[in-house]
């Protein structure tokens, strides 16, 4: 790649980042170019829209839980509004926003540009796999407007195979059809890194944030279908009646549990690894040095994609689970920590005699280090047993894993696409409203779930729609940090859509980062993404020019 | 319960102090590495901001040695909290033998409770302070989770099954029972409080009240209402095994294998005759699925479980 | 080559690549495939061991004839699968033809017999649900067994319907001469599905059927 | 492209392996070998699973890639069975191991 100085195709690029020649956005403006694409670039843009759709309705829902739990009666709406209030939350944000967030929207775009290749190993098939979610949201969307879904996003059984009596049928279809979109995905994305790369470009020199997702991938081809099949099951369970979870049939209902959460609490880590690749890529750009511990980075997401298989238990300490597994569950949790802290601490000593400079996706970078960090350590809490049996399903889990999947995974969809927005539209985004967005939302996240950790260590329980007075103040805290996160939330729509028009025209390497997707690729990229399949010649980040190219 | 503002919760259990104090020394872990961390990112980012669009930092490489510490060093701390967290998760989830023992059946939305001596409550759980209690529970319908955050308390209450937990509290007061687990449409208006007590009140609070049957006697009534008594009797070439003093002890079925005659085994009985059948014995119970409810057959077992005490019926 | 430009696509450099990226697709969609039967492996192995004797007591209630039957000719498709794929290899157009109708027809004779044995269960009431019953001991757990073995062979007939009308596909395909000694990339990965099917069977068998018959 | 073609003989001697071993699996079954009578069938099983992994599927003569992810798919199943197992087996057990008192 070189230097700048070096780089033959300097002028081509420039040419076609300035708009004169054909990109991805203005190959074709039919809608039958746009929704029969098979280029990875459009795809991810469909997704784009899909999961900004799909995150402003699981918001609205949150707005609503919020607001009524302003006070301690149960005032705004019923009991059974609630439960489906926070049950469609809960399904939406997990299967339609959080889950497809990253890896569909930037490592659909950013892969094949990262790696060197013309597209994903298969478009078709990528495309399919859009058309597969959009149908997952069209059934979630129709459980929501038939009358909502009262289970919560984790389907226990009995309540969900036998006792509820709303649409859970719909709503199951709909996310095991969307676990379809998400597992060819996943196998779109393993098959394309280990198949497609260009010529030079070596495990060891691939960008961390493909290393992520190809963790993501491991995780997403093993544990979908295993929810996939039970949620088959809870199906059969509801229209016939076979027994299998029914404990009035001789069923055991924490069977579901254990099948539900091997593939559930990895699914954590599909949005987490994601996100960590994100910030991986940010902070060596903007400390415009080396990543520091590269193996370490890459190795430490294969071990979370790999351990985060074995502690699902640890959502089972109470359930009434053996003691024993407990104790096991409890061990491999801790170990699943490990990789997590070596992450934070690398990407800290990466900073260390760096070049730092603040632009609004380092701002949302460090803040994503920030919440993950707390996220992280109070999951240690959830990991240690007797800890647990006090906090388990109470809001100290409720805050715990918004700071993991609302702080950490979020802040890190934002960052990425304010870093990548000048790539994938050719415009750049209003930095200072950017930079103020990123303080507006860190601010309004603390504020709406630190309060929950002393909540959920006084006793709250999770998915209470009344809850005792004492509880109010802490609540109201709350509420008035998740209004704060709104407002947080709605900036960037705007500004992202002001900048399509009146955002300045952005330079092919906008950042002066490394990377295949900067250096060789115009802003938006053509529509075959390179000229000439690129040649790699040395490793990632060489922020640092080597003496013998000077 | 204190209705005040606070950021710790009551502590009326002899578990509470000590998952608190586990509490503290992982807020005091956490604390010092986000500080740790905070403060790290806040001076590299000030001391090393970019000052020119030209510098250009040197590389530093990999260091095997300092991956390593930071590797080991949380390991370490983490290891500590298993073994100190499973250590206090096994005391409290196994309870002394003399720990009193009242039944909780679980029922959408409310929590039904017994006590041995015959005294029933709904949504309401009255104990003597310093007595280890051991609460065996089970549901009608779906899963609920017993919890009283006071004592750091929970347990998942499973249908199909009982599951147990215990505690002994410390200090008389009211405190707050909630159910945990999401159990449909009144979820959270499933409450309760558990009343602490001094010995000598709790006394009189059994005294007190209606003139309650103890469970063994409903249960006793029970057993002769469902004509249980017509085979279970204390004879040779009964029909079915006698109940008398099996309680508690082995007992070798047709299979060859054997069980502990315990409240599970009752009520697997009760539901389903033919799944254990005790050997020397036919396969001619019918099931009582249906016809008893789960608190009724916890008063049949408490009447069996009498059987096994006086030795005689 | 030039004459067929579907047989490489846009995006990849050479027609090995493109091979191996659809087997090691097709591998790792097999992967999934078995973590999608292994959920229900899993609930079968918990009862199993839960319930032992209703188990075999509902093991009892199928017909070890038809499976034994069901199960040679799910071999003989495999093998003719086999030859189907090797004639691809090959280029013979018409072998291939051959071969994968031969597979077709043993897949359908599987279903028939399949067929027939659902329609005896639902006939004596054993299909799990609101007409079920059983007179005999442990009728609930019986029920539970009978579930998974409706699921399970349920969920193996569905994939070998699928499989079926891929190879309908095939068949299509290969008359119109798609398919060569240079380019056969779909007839091997649908023979990989297949006999992966295949697989999922071997072990239902004596799961489902030979338990406690001694 | 140089892959390997196998010839049709090896592919009609797996498949009289098959035949005989799905004979011997149903004979074997109607034998009274206590807890063996599993073994035997499972393990006949996945010698019959084997061989049309390997020779079927070729993976005898695949690139190691394919083995990684064949081996990766059987591990998490084998993870997903045996994890479970450990809550269904000892639940039953005492609740407390004995001699369990690490920081009394």
């Amino acid at each position: 790649m070189g230097t700048a100085v070096f780089n033959p195709r300097e002028d081509q690029l420039a040419e076609h980042t300035n708009g004169s020649t054909k990109n991805y956005l203005n190959a074709g403006f039919s809608a039958k170019s746009w929704l029969l694409t098979i280029d990875h670039k459009r795809i991810a843009i469909l997704y784009l829209l899909s999961i900004t759709f799909f995150f402003f309705i699981g918001g609205i829902f949150a707005v609503l839980i919020r607001l009524e739990l302003l006070t301690p009666q149960g005032d705004l709406m019923q009991a059974e509004t609630y439960n489906k209030m926070f049950t469609m939350h809960g399904m939406v944000m997990i299967f339609f926003f959080l889950i497809p967030s990253i890896p569909a929207v930037l490592g659909n775009f950013l892969i094949p540009l990262m790696i060197g290749a013309k597209d994903l190993a298969f478009p078709r098939l990528n495309l399919l796999s859009w058309y597969i979610y959009f149908i997952g949201g069209l059934f979630t969307l129709a459980a929501i407007v038939f009358g909502g879904v009262d289970t919560g996003w984790t389907f226990y059984t009995p309540h969900s195979s036998t006792y509820s009596n709303t649409n859970v049928i719909l709503a199951a279809v709909g996310v095991f059809v969307s676990g379809f979109s998400s597992i060819l995905t996943g196998l779109n994305f393993l098959v394309t890194i280990h198949k497609m790369r260009a010529p030079g470009l070596t495990w060891f020199r691939l960008p961390l944030f493909v290393w992520a997702h190809y963790a993501t991938s491991i995780i997403q081809v093993l544990g979908t279908p295993v929810v996939a099949i039970t949620i088959v099951l809870v199906g059969l369970e509801r229209l016939f009646h076979i027994g299998i979870f029914d404990p009035k049939l001789g069923g055991d209902p924490l069977l579901f549990q254990h099948l539900f959460w091997f593939y559930s609490h990895p699914a954590v880590y599909i949005m987490i690894l994601p996100a960590m690749g994100v910030i991986s890529e940010i902070v060596t750009c903007f400390a415009k040095k080396k990543i520091f511990g590269y193996s370490f980075i890459a190795f430490s997401s294969i071990a979370i994609a790999v351990l985060g298989f074995l502690v699902w238990g640890h959502h089972m300490f109470t359930s009434g689970q053996s003691n024993y597994a407990s104790l096991v569950f409890s061990f491999l949790s801790f170990l699943v920590a490990i990789p997590s802290a070596i992450k934070v601490f690398n990407w800290t000593a990466t900073l260390y005699k760096g070049s730092v400079s603040y632009q609004a996706p380092m701002l949302y970078a460090i803040g994503f280090i920030g919440l993950f960090t707390i996220g992280g350590l109070t999951g240690i809490f959830l990991g240690t047993l007797a800890v647990d049996v006090h906090v388990h399903d109470t809001y100290f889990v409720v805050a715990h894993f918004h700071y993991i999947m609302v702080g950490g995974a979020i802040m890190a969809y934002l960052g990425g696409m304010h870093f990548w927005w000048p790539k994938i539209t050719g415009r750049l985004y209003p930095e200072g409203w950017a930079r103020f967005s990123s303080l507006v939302i860190f601010v309004g996240f603390h504020l709406t779930f630190f309060p929950q950790f002393i909540v959920g260590y006084l006793g709250m329980p999770r998915r209470y729609h009344v809850y005792p007075d004492e509880f109010q103040i802490l609540n109201v805290l709350s509420t008035a940090g998740a209004t704060i996160l709104g407002i947080g939330y709605l900036i960037p729509l705007i500004y992202f859509l002001w900048s399509l028009r009146y955002g300045k025209k952005s330079s092919t390497n906008p950042w002066n980062a490394k990377g295949l997707e900067w250096e060789q690729a115009a802003s938006p990229p053509i529509k075959q993404n390179f000229e000439v399949t690129p040649v790699v010649l040395e490793d990632a980040y060489e922020y640092e020019p080597k003496v013998w190219l000077k | 319960m204190n209705k005040g503002f606070q950021l710790f919760p009551d502590q009326a259990s002899t578990m509470a102090g000590q998952v608190d104090a586990l509490y503290f020394f992982l807020i005091a872990v956490s604390v010092f590495f986000s500080v740790l961390i905070f403060f790290l990112i806040y001076l590299f980012a000030v001391r090393y901001r970019r000052r020119s669009e030209e510098e250009v930092p040197k590389e530093i490489p990999g260091l095997l040695k300092l991956e390593l510490v930071w590797s080991i060093i949380p390991l370490l701390l983490t290891m500590v909290a298993f073994a100190w967290g499973a250590s206090l998760y096994f005391d409290g989830y196994n309870p002394p033998d003399n720990a009193l023992e009242i039944y909780v059946v679980g029922k959408q939305w409310m929590w039904h409770i017994q006590h041995p001596t015959g005294q029933r409550e709904i949504n309401e759980l009255h104990v003597p302070m310093g007595q280890p209690i051991k609460l065996t529970m089970t549901t009608e319908d779906v899963i609920h989770s017993f919890y009283i955050p006071a004592f750091r308390m929970k347990k998942d209450v499973v249908p199909g099954r009982y599951t147990t937990m215990w505690f002994e509290a410390t200090k008389p007061g009211q405190y707050h029972l909630f159910c945990a687990e999401y159990c449909g449409t009144k979820h959270s208006e499933m409450i309760g409080k558990v009343v602490v007590q001094e010995p000598a009140d709790y006394q009189n609070w059994l005294s007190g009240g209606t003139a309650n049957e103890s469970l063994e006697v409903i249960g006793e009534k029970k057993f002769q209402q469902f004509a249980c008594h017509t085979c279970h009797v204390d004879k040779p070439n009964a029909r079915g095994p006698s109940l008398v003093g099996v309680y508690g002890k082995g007992v070798r079925l047709r299979d060859g294998r054997s069980v502990i005659v315990d409240e599970a085994y009752i009520r697997e009985s009760i539901l389903d005759p033919n799944a254990k059948i005790a050997a020397g014995y036919k396969p001619v119970m019918p099931t009582f699925k249906g016809q008893v409810s789960e608190v009724g057959i916890l008063q049949i077992t408490a009447y069996i479980k009498s059987l096994a005490q006086d030795g005689s019926n | 080559m030039a004459s067929q430009p579907h047989t490489l696509q846009h995006h990849f450099e050479d027609l090995e690549q493109q091979f191996e990226s659809s087997s090691l697709g097709m591998w790792a969609f097999l992967v999934t495939e078995i973590l999608f039967f292994g959920g229900l492996f899993t609930g079968y192995l918990v009862y199993r061991t839960k319930f032992p004797e209703a188990f075999h007591l509902g093991s009892s209630l199928l017909d070890v004839q038809l499976g034994a039957i069901n199960t040679a000719v799910l071999i003989c498709s495999s093998l003719t699968m086999a030859l189907a794929v090797y004639w691809a290899q090959k280029g013979d157009k018409n072998k291939i033809v051959l071969f994968l109708s031969l597979t077709i027809v043993l897949g359908a004779a599987f279903l028939g017999v399949k067929a027939v044995e659902y329609s005896h269960k639902i006939h004596h009431h054993l299909l799990p649900g609101d007409g079920f019953t059983f007179e005999g001991p442990f009728a609930d757990q019986v029920r539970i067994f009978l579930s998974f073995y409706f699921t399970m062979t349920g969920m193996h007939a569905f994939h070998m319907v699928i499989g079926i009308g891929l190879m309908i596909y095939l068949i299509v395909r290969a008359r119109q001469g798609w398919y060569s000694s240079e380019y056969n990339t779909p007839v091997e990965m649908i023979g990989l599905y297949w006999h992966f099917v295949d697989i999922v069977w071997i072990y239902l068998f004596p799961l489902l059927y030979l338990i406690g018959r001694h | 492209m140089a892959r390997h073609i196998v010839p049709t003989r090896v592919y009609y001697f797996i498949f009289i392996a098959l035949l005989i071993l799905t004979g011997t699996t149903v004979w074997v079954a109607f034998i009274d070998l206590g807890v063996m009578n599993n073994v035997v069938a499972l393990g006949i099983a996945t010698l019959k699973a084997m061989l049309v992994v390997l020779y079927f599927m070729h993976v005898r003569y695949s690139s190691k890639l394919t083995w990684v992810y064949l081996a990766a798919g059987f591990l998490f199943l084998v993870i997903l069975l045996s994890f479970t197992m450990s809550d269904f087996l000892t639940r039953h057990l005492l609740a407390v191991p004995q001699g369990w008192s690490l920081l009394q």
